[in-house]
C-alpha cells in the first residue's frame, strides 16, 4: 500500500489538529492577561453596573425553540421519500407511517405535559389557591408564636 | 473404590459447614457453632482416614487416584477440570490438615469463649480448612491456585479478626500485601508452565515437562514458583508478615501460621518435584533460601520476648529447613514432607500450649512477666515440654528424626553447596535448641515474675485435651521415619519415584550424622540452660555487655523491617515527592508498601490531571487522537 | 451523476429487528401510558421490565436460530446483521436493561424524582445499544450510538435539582458530542476511502485489494477507534467517566456502565473485525497500546480515590482495559474471553452500583470511603454482597471475574503477547489493592477511631422486592459463571466464530 | 482537483470546531463548535458521495443533521438547567467533581 498520494489529506488532518491545539496554547500564552475586577465586568458604556444585567426569558421560549428544531429537522427525511413515493410503494408508506407515529407520540406527550401552553395552565381554582395560601399563612403565624 | 469416589466430600463438608455458619450468623449460639464446625472437620478427618485405608489396600504403583468432577473452564484446546488427586502425598497432607484442624477447632471452643464474634470465627476457620483441602487435593495448578488464594484470604481475615485494635488490621494488610507479591511470582510461573507445556494438569505437566522444558526454562519456572512459596511459606525475603500475623487469635496461629497454610509452599515444591529435578540451579537457590532463612530466623528468635513471636520465628526457621529439604531433591522430598508433618504436630502443640499459658496469664504474652508456671499449669507444662523436645530434635521425639532426615539429605547430596548448607543447618539446630530452652526456662522455671493481679490457672479440659492428643504424635511420629526403616519414605515412593528412597540399611555415615545432630541439639540445650536458668540476671547482663551491639541487633529482628522500610518505602515516598498521610500513620515497617505508596502517589498525581474541566478533558482526548494519528502516519510512511 | 433509478423496496425482515422493535415499542407504550394518565411509576417500571424480558425472548430465539441453523444473515440492505455476535450482545443488553429497570424503582422513589419517562428513556437507550450490537453499516453504527447516548445524557442529569447530576449531564453531553464528531469524521473518511458504509462490503473491497485510499482508511480507522474508545472509556478518552459516574444517579450509572460499554465494544469489534479485518496489523498495535494504558491508568487512578462511586468508575475503566486486551490479542480465544468478560462485568458492575445506591441513602450523601467503615456491623447483608462483588471484580477464583480474566488472558497467551499479559497481571494485582481496601473498610475498620464520638445511627436500609430480585440475580450469575462457566463460554465462542 | 477543495474546507471547519471546543468557555459556544464540526463532516460526506457517485453520503448527511439537532436540543436543555442553578454558562465553573 502506498500512502504517498494521499499524504496531503492526512497531513492536512494532522495540521488541523495541530492548529487547533497550537492556537489554543498560543492564545493562552500570548494574550496578555491581567484580570482586574473592573476588566471582568461587562462593558456598559463606562457605567459601573450595579446588578447583573437582566437576561431572563421565559423558559417556555427555550422549550418551544428546542422542540421546534427537533420537529423541523425531521422533515428532511420526508423530502427524499416524497420524491420517490411511488417507487417505494407500500413499503415506503408503511415506514414513513411508523416514522410519523414516532413523531406524533412525543407530540402528544408534549401537549399533555403542557409545554405548548404559553401561559401557565391553571391547575387549581381560584378559591383553592386562596384557601391554600391562608392555610400556609396561618401555619407560619402559629410557628412564629410558638 | 467407593471410598475414593467420595473424596470430594472431604473439602466440601467444611465448606458447607462454613456456609451454614455464615448464613446462621449470630443466631447460632456460642458453643453450638463451635461444635458444628468441629464435627464437620472431624467428619473430614474420618473420611481422610478412609482414603488412607483405601490406598493401603492397593498395590504401591496403583496408589494414585484421579477423579474429574466437572469441567470448570473449557477454553479451546485448554481445559481446566475440577478434579482431585488422591495419592500418598495428598493423603498424608489431608490427614494432617483435618486431624490437627479438628483438634484446634476443639481447642478454639474453649479459647474463644465469650468472644462476640464467636460464630464468625468458626466460619472463617471452617472456610480455611475447606480451602486448604482444595489446595492439597487439587489435580492441577489452577485449582491449587484457587485454594492458594482462598487460604490467603482466610489467613488475612483471621489475622485481622480483632480488627478493633489497629495493629491487627495493619498486620493483616501486611500479610496480604506480602503474599500478593508472592502470588504474582506464582501466577507468572503458572503462565510460563502453560506457555511451554500447554496444560496445567499435574499429570500432563509432569509427563511432558521433562521432554519440552529446557534447563533455563525450568529454572525460570521454578524460581517464579519459588517466589510464590517464599510468600506463602514465609521465607526470605518475604517472611516479614508471619511474625506480625501472631496478632490473630492463638488457634489461628497454631492452625494456619504453623501447622498447615504456611506449609503450602513446601507442599507445592514437593508436588512440582519433577520441575525442580530439571533445574539444578533452582535447587541450589531453593536450598540457599531455605537454609539462610532457617538460620536468620533462629537468630532473631533468641532475642524475642513475646511468647508467640518466638514460636513464629521458630516456624519461619523450621519452614526454612523444609524448603531446603525439598529443594535439595532426591531423598530430600520425602524428608521435607516428613518434617512438615512432624512440625505440624509439635508446632501446633507448642502454639496451643502458648495459648493455654496466655489464657492462664490473663492474656499476658510477655515472657518477662512469666516464670515458674510448671506447678501452676502441670498439663500445659508436660505437653509443652514434649513439643519443646520434639522441636529441639532430642531423641526419640518426632523432630529428631525428621530434621535429621533433611540434614542427612543435604549431606548426602554430595555437592559443596549442599554440605555447606548442612553445616549451616547444624548451626541452626544448635540455635533452635538454645532459643527453645530459653523460652522453656523463662516461662516455666525460675521465680514468678507475674503482675500482681495475675493468678495463673490450668486451662479447661476443652483446651487441655487437644494438647494431650497432640503430644502423642509429637512423641511417636518419628517412628514413621526411622532411618533404615523409613516407612514414610516408602509410602511416598510412588509419588517421588525411586529417587525418593533412602539407603535401606543404617550405615556408618547415617549413624554419624544422627549422632552429630543429637550432640548439637544437646549442646544448644545446655547453653540455653546455662544462660537462662543457671546464670543470674547480673551474669546475663555482663554477657550482654560483652556481646555489645549484637544484642539490640537481634532483639530488633536484625532491623529487617526497618531495612525494608529504608529500601522500598522511603524511596517510594521520595519518588512521589509528597509524604502520604495514611502511610505514615501505619508505621514504617511496611515491606513493599513503598511500591504501594508509589502507586498511590502516582494515582494522586495523575488524578490531579483529572481537574474537572470539560475543556481540559477535550484537550486530552484530542492529544490522544493526535498520538494515534502520528503513529499511523509514521507507520504508513515508513513502509 | 447521482442517479438512483432502480430503487426496489427492500424486503422487510421484521424478525431481524424484533428485539429492538419490542424494546422501542415498549418505550412508546410507556410514553402513551403517561399521556393517558400518570400512575405510580412502578407500573411503568413493570411494563419496562416485561418489555426487556420479551425482547430477551426474541433475542434468545434469534440466537437459537442462528446457532442451530447456522444461517447468519444480513437484513435491510445490509444495515442489520443477524448473527451469533449480534444475538449474543442483544441478549446481554436485555440483561443490562432489565437490571437497570429493577434497580431504579426503589432509588428514584427514595430520591423523590421517580417519573415514568425514566423507563422510556432507558428502553430507548437500550434499543440503541441493541441496534449497535446488530449494526453492519457505519450509518447504523452512528445512529444507534447517538440514540443510546442522547438518552443517557438525559438520564445522567435526571436528578435535575442536584448540581452534581446536572454537572454529570453537561460533561457527558459536551464531551460525548465531541467524541461523536470525531467518530463521525472517522466514518466519513472510511466512506471516502471505500465508497461504502456497509462493513461487509468494505471487507470485500479490501479483500479484492482495490483499496484506492489507504491513507484515508487508516486515518478513518484511527478516528473511529478514538470515538468508540470514548464510549468504552479507554484511557486517554476516559476523562469524563469518573465525573459522570460520580455525579449521575447511581442506578443510571449501573446501566450506563454496563450498557454503554457493551454497545461501544460491539461497535469496536464489528468495525475492526468485520470492516477493517484487512488492516489488522494496523489496528492491533493501537489496541495493544490502548489496552495497556487503560488497564494501568484505571487501576492506578482508582487507588487515589476516596469516593466509592468514583473508585468504581476507575475500576470500570480498568475492566474496559481487560476487555480490550481480548480484542487486542487478535485471537478467537481472546475475543471469546472478551465477550465472556463483558457479560460477567455487566452482572458485577450492575450489582455493585445497586448496593452502593442503597447504602448511599437519600440524596446520595454517604459515598465516601469513610462512610463505609464498619459497614458489616451496620448492614451485614449488603456489606457482604458488596464485598462479594468486589472480590469478583478483583478476580478471586470461584467468581465470574476470575474466569473472565482467565479467559481473556488465555487468548493473550495464545497470541504470545507477553507484554500485554504481564501488564494485565500487574494491573490486576494493583486493582486487587483498592477493591480489598474497601472490603477492609467494611469489615476491619471501626466506625470511628478511638476517642471520637459515635455518629448518629442511621436506620437500617430497607429493600424493595425489585432490588432484592436484581441483587439475587447478579450474585447468582456472578457465582454461577465462576463455577460453571462452560455454557456461557461456549456461547461466547459461537458468537465469535461467525465473523 | 475539485475534491481536495471540499476536503480542505471541511478539514478547516472541523479544526475550527475543535478549536472552539477547546478555547471557548461559554457552553452555548461549545455547542455551536460541535455543530461546526458536524457540519464540516457533512461537507465531507457529500463530497465523497459525489466522488463515488452514490447516495450514501447524502443520506448519511441527513442523518447527521437530524442527530445534531437532537443533540443540540438536549444540550441546550442541560445548559439551561445549569444556568438556572448557577446563573452561569461558563463550563469552567462546572467542576464540582474532579480528582
Amino acid at each position: 500500500m502506498q500512502l504517498g498520494d494521499y499524504l496531503p489529506i492526512a497531513v492536512m488532518g494532522l495540521l488541523a489538529l495541530i492548529f487547533g491545539g497550537a492556537s489554543y496554547v498560543l492564545s493562552g500564552l500570548l494574550a496578555p492577561r491581567k484580570p482586574t475586577p473592573e476588566k471582568l465586568q461587562p462593558y456598559e458604556c463606562g457605567i459601573v453596573p450595579e446588578y447583573e444585567p437582566p437576561q431572563r426569558f421565559p423558559v417556555q421560549f427555550y422549550l418551544i425553540a428546542v422542540i421546534f428544531i427537533a420537529f423541523d429537522i425531521e422533515v428532511i427525511f420526508m423530502y427524499p421519500w416524497a420524491v420517490r413515493m411511488r417507487d417505494l410503494g407500500m413499503f415506503g408508506f408503511a415506514l414513513m407511517g411508523s416514522f410519523m407515529v414516532m413523531l406524533i407520540v412525543p407530540l402528544i406527550y408534549i401537549i399533555r405535559e403542557g409545554v405548548l401552553d404559553w401561559a401557565p395552565r391553571r391547575r387549581h381554582s381560584r378559591d383553592e389557591l386562596i384557601a391554600r395560601y391562608r392555610a400556609e399563612h396561618e401555619a407560619a403565624a402559629r410557628e412564629e408564636a410558638a | 473404590m467407593q471410598i475414593l469416589d467420595s473424596a470430594w466430600l472431604i473439602p466440601v463438608i467444611p465448606l458447607v459447614s462454613a456456609g451454614v455458619l455464615a448464613l446462621a450468623g449470630r443466631r447460632l449460639k456460642e458453643p453450638i457453632a463451635g461444635w458444628v464446625a468441629t464435627v464437620a472437620v472431624g467428619a473430614s478427618f474420618v473420611l481422610s482416614f478412609g482414603q488412607l485405608i483405601a490406598l493401603v489396600g492397593r498395590p504401591p504403583e496403583a496408589r494414585t487416584f484421579v477423579r474429574t468432577l466437572y469441567e470448570w473452564i473449557p477454553a479451546g484446546g485448554f481445559r481446566v477440570p475440577v478434579s482431585y488427586r488422591i495419592d500418598p502425598l495428598s493423603v498424608v497432607m489431608i490427614l494432617l490438615i483435618t486431624g490437627v484442624g479438628a483438634l484446634i477447632h476443639l481447642y478454639a471452643i474453649g479459647y474463644m469463649k465469650g468472644d462476640r464474634d464467636f460464630t464468625r470465627f468458626f466460619f472463617y476457620l471452617n472456610l480455611f480448612v475447606g480451602s486448604m483441602l482444595v489446595l492439597v487435593l487439587a489435580d492441577n495448578y489452577l485449582l491449587l491456585f484457587v485454594g492458594w488464594e482462598l487460604v490467603g484470604a482466610c489467613s488475612y481475615l483471621l489475622i485481622g479478626f480483632w480488627y478493633q485494635s489497629s495493629p491487627n488490621a495493619t498486620a493483616a494488610k501486611k500479610a496480604f500485601v506480602v503474599n500478593r507479591v508472592g502470588d504474582f511470582g506464582f501466577v507468572v510461573g503458572l503462565m510460563l508452565i502453560f506457555s511451554v507445556v500447554g496444560s496445567l494438569d499435574y499429570g500432563a505437566v509432569f509427563s511432558i515437562a521433562p521432554s519440552v522444558m529446557t534447563a533455563a526454562m525450568a529454572t525460570a519456572v521454578c524460581l517464579c514458583l519459588l517466589v510464590g512459596a517464599t510468600g506463602k511459606s514465609a521465607q526470605i525475603p518475604l517472611y516479614v508478615w508471619l511474625p506480625d500475623a501472631m496478632a490473630g487469635p492463638t488457634p489461628v496461629s497454631a492452625l494456619i501460621h504453623a501447622a498447615t497454610m504456611v506449609t503450602a509452599g513446601v507442599y507445592m515444591i514437593a508436588r512440582s518435584f519433577v520441575l525442580w529435578d530439571l533445574s539444578p540451579t533452582a535447587q541450589g537457590i531453593t536450598v540457599a533460601i531455605g537454609i539462610i532463612t532457617a538460620l536468620v530466623a533462629a537468630v532473631i528468635a533468641i532475642g524475642q520476648f513475646n511468647i508467640k513471636k518466638v514460636l513464629a520465628y521458630s516456624t519461619v526457621s523450621q519452614l526454612g529447613y523444609m524448603i531446603a529439604g525439598v529443594g535439595v531433591g532426591g531423598a530430600g522430598y520425602a524428608a521435607g514432607i516428613f518434617h512438615l508433618l512432624a512440625h505440624g504436630f509439635f508446632k501446633a502443640l507448642l502454639f496451643l500450649c502458648a495459648g493455654s499459658v496466655i489464657v492462664g496469664m490473663h492474656h499476658e504474652e510477655d515472657m518477662r512477666k512469666m516464670g515458674g508456671l510448671r506447678t501452676k499449669m502441670p498439663i500445659t507444662f508436660i505437653t509443652y515440654t514434649i513439643g519443646f523436645l520434639a522441636l529441639d530434635g532430642i531423641f526419640p521425639f518426632a523432630g529428631y528424626f525428621s530434621k535429621d532426615g533433611i540434614l542427612a539429605a543435604l549431606f548426602e547430596h554430595g555437592t559443596w553447596w549442599s554440605q555447606v548448607a548442612w553445616a549451616l543447618g547444624l548451626v541452626g539446630a544448635f540455635l533452635t535448641a538454645t532459643y527453645m530452652a530459653r523460652q522453656w526456662f523463662m516461662v516455666f522455671f525460675g521465680k514468678p515474675r507475674w503482675d500482681e493481679d495475675v493468678h495463673p490457672h490450668e486451662s479447661p479440659w476443652l483446651m487441655t485435651v487437644p494438647l494431650i492428643v497432640l503430644a502423642i504424635p509429637s512423641t511417636l511420629f518419628g517412628t514413621a521415619g526411622l532411618p533404615g526403616f523409613n516407612q514414610l519414605h516408602r509410602w511416598l515412593e510412588p509419588v517421588f519415584g525411586v529417587a525418593g528412597g533412602e539407603p535401606e540399611l543404617l550405615n556408618a555415615t547415617t549413624f554419624a550424622l544422627l549422632l552429630t545432630s543429637l550432640v548439637v541439639a544437646g549442646s544448644g540445650l545446655v547453653v540455653g540452660w546455662a544462660i537462662w536458668y543457671r546464670a543470674t540476671a547480673d551474669q546475663r547482663a555482663t554477657l550482654a555487655g560483652r556481646l555489645g551491639g549484637v544484642v539490640p541487633f537481634v532483639r530488633n529482628k536484625l532491623y529487617v523491617d526497618e531495612a525494608y522500610a529504608a529500601t522500598f518505602e522511603r524511596p517510594g515516598y521520595r519518588l512521589t515527592a509528597v509524604l502520604g498521610d495514611e502511610m505514615d500513620q501505619r508505621g514504617i515497617d511496611w515491606l513493599v508498601m513503598g511500591t504501594g505508596a508509589a502507586f498511590k502517589r502516582a494515582g494522586a498525581w495523575f488524578s490531579k490531571g483529572q481537574n474537572g474541566l470539560i475543556r481540559a478533558y477535550a484537550a486530552v482526548m484530542g492529544a490522544g487522537a493526535l498520538v494515534f494519528v502520528v503513529y499511523v502516519l509514521a507507520r504508513g510512511v515508513s513502509r | 451523476m447521482l442517479i438512483a433509478d432502480a430503487i426496489a423496496a427492500p424486503p422487510s425482515d421484521w424478525w431481524a429487528i424484533a428485539p429492538q422493535l419490542v424494546l422501542g415499542g415498549t418505550a412508546v407504550v410507556i410514553i402513551l401510558m403517561i399521556c393517558v394518565k400518570r400512575v405510580d411509576p412502578g407500573w411503568n417500571a413493570l411494563v419496562a421490565a416485561v418489555g426487556t424480558v420479551a425482547s430477551g425472548v426474541f433475542a434468545w430465539e434469534q440466537w437459537r436460530q442462528v446457532t442451530t441453523d447456522a444461517n447468519p444473515r444480513l437484513a435491510y440492505s445490509g444495515m442489520i446483521a443477524v448473527d451469533g455476535f449480534s444475538a449474543f450482545l442483544v441478549l446481554v443488553v436485555c440483561v443490562a436493561a432489565f437490571l437497570g429497570v429493577l434497580l431504579a424503582d426503589q432509588y428514584f422513589k427514595r430520591e423523590g424524582i421517580d417519573r415514568g419517562e425514566y423507563y422510556a428513556l432507558l428502553l430507548f437507550s437500550a434499543c440503541g445499544m441493541q441496534f449497535m450490537a446488530a449494526a453492519n453499516n457505519l450509518v447504523m453504527v452512528f445512529v444507534a450510538l447517538e440514540l443510546l447516548s442522547i438518552c443517557l445524557y438525559v438520564l445522567s442529569a435526571w436528578n435535575r435539582d442536584d448540581s452534581r447530576s446536572q454537572e454529570a449531564g453537561a460533561k457527558y453531553l459536551l464531551l460525548g458530542a465531541y467524541s461523536s464528531a470525531i467518530l463521525l469524521f472517522g466514518i466519513a473518511l472510511l466512506y471516502g476511502g471505500t465508497g461504502t458504509t456497509n462493513l461487509a462490503r468494505m471487507a470485500e473491497i479490501f479483500s479484492e485489494n482495490v483499496t484506492r485510499e489507504p491513507g484515508l482508511v487508516l486515518l478513518g480507522m484511527v478516528f473511529v477507534i478514538v470515538g468508540l474508545g470514548f464510549k468504552i472509556a479507554a484511557v486517554p478518552f476516559h476523562m469524563w467517566t469518573p465525573d459522570v459516574y460520580q455525579g449521575a444517579p447511581t442506578p443510571v450509572v449501573g446501566f450506563m456502565a454496563s450498557g454503554a460499554k457493551i454497545a461501544g465494544f460491539a461497535g469496536l469489534f464489528r468495525v475492526l473485525e468485520t470492516g477493517l479485518a484487512a488492516f489488522e496489523f494496523d489496528w492491533q498495535p493501537l489496541l495493544v497500546g490502548l489496552a495497556i494504558v487503560t488497564m494501568l491508568g484505571g487501576s492506578i487512578l482508582a487507588i487515589a480515590q476516596r469516593d466509592v462511586k468514583r473508585m468504581l468508575a476507575y475500576s470500570s475503566i480498568a475492566h474496559a482495559g481487560f476487555i480490550l486486551t481480548g480484542l487486542a490479542s487478535g485471537t478467537a480465544a481472546g475475543v471469546r474471553g472478551a465477550l465472556f468478560y463483558l457479560v460477567a462485568y455487566v452482572f458485577m458492575i450492575a450489582g455493585a452500583f445497586g448496593v452502593v445506591a442503597l447504602l448511599a441513602r437519600r440524596g446520595e450523601r454517604y459515598t465516601s470511603l469513610d462512610d463505609y467503615r464498619d459497614m458489616f456491623r451496620r448492614e451485614p447483608v449488603l456489606a457482604t454482597v458488596l464485598a462479594f462483588f468486589l472480590f469478583a471484580m478483583a478476580g478471586i477464583p470461584g467468581t465470574s471475574g476470575f474466569v473472565a480474566k482467565f479467559a481473556v488472558f488465555t487468548g493473550v497467551a495464545d497470541a504470545h503477547q507477553w507484554v500485554l499479559l504481564t501488564v494485565g497481571t500487574v494491573a490486576s494485582v494493583i486493582s486487587a489493592y483498592f477493591y480489598l481496601r474497601l472490603v477492609v473498610y467494611m469489615y476491619m475498620r471501626p466506625e470511628v477511631d478511638e476517642g471520637e464520638a459515635q455518629p448518629a445511627a442511621l436506620p437500617r436500609v430497607r429493600w424493595a422486592p425489585a432490588t432484592v430480585v436484581a441483587l439475587v440475580l447478579t450474585v447468582f450469575f456472578t457465582i454461577q459463571l465462576g463455577i460453571l462457566p462452560q455454557g456461557l463460554l461456549d456461547m461466547a465462542g459461537k458468537a465469535t466464530l461467525l465473523f | 482537483m475539485k475534491l481536495n477543495l471540499f476536503l480542505t474546507l471541511s478539514a478547516f471547519l472541523f479544526c475550527l470546531g475543535v478549536y472552539g471546543m477547546l478555547a471557548r468557555r461559554n457552553a452555548v459556544m461549545i455547542l455551536m463548535s460541535i455543530e461546526l464540526m458536524l457540519n464540516a463532516i457533512n461537507i465531507n460526506l457529500v463530497a465523497f458521495g459525489a466522488l463515488h457517485g452514490n447516495l450514501t453520503g447524502q443520506i448519511f448527511a441527513f442523518f447527521v443533521i437530524a442527530v445534531a439537532a437532537a443533540e443540540v436540543g438536549i444540550g441546550l436543555a442541560i445548559v439551561l438547567l445549569i444556568y438556572r442553578n448557577r446563573a452561569s454558562v461558563n463550563v469552567d465553573d462546572v467542576d464540582l467533581m474532579k480528582g
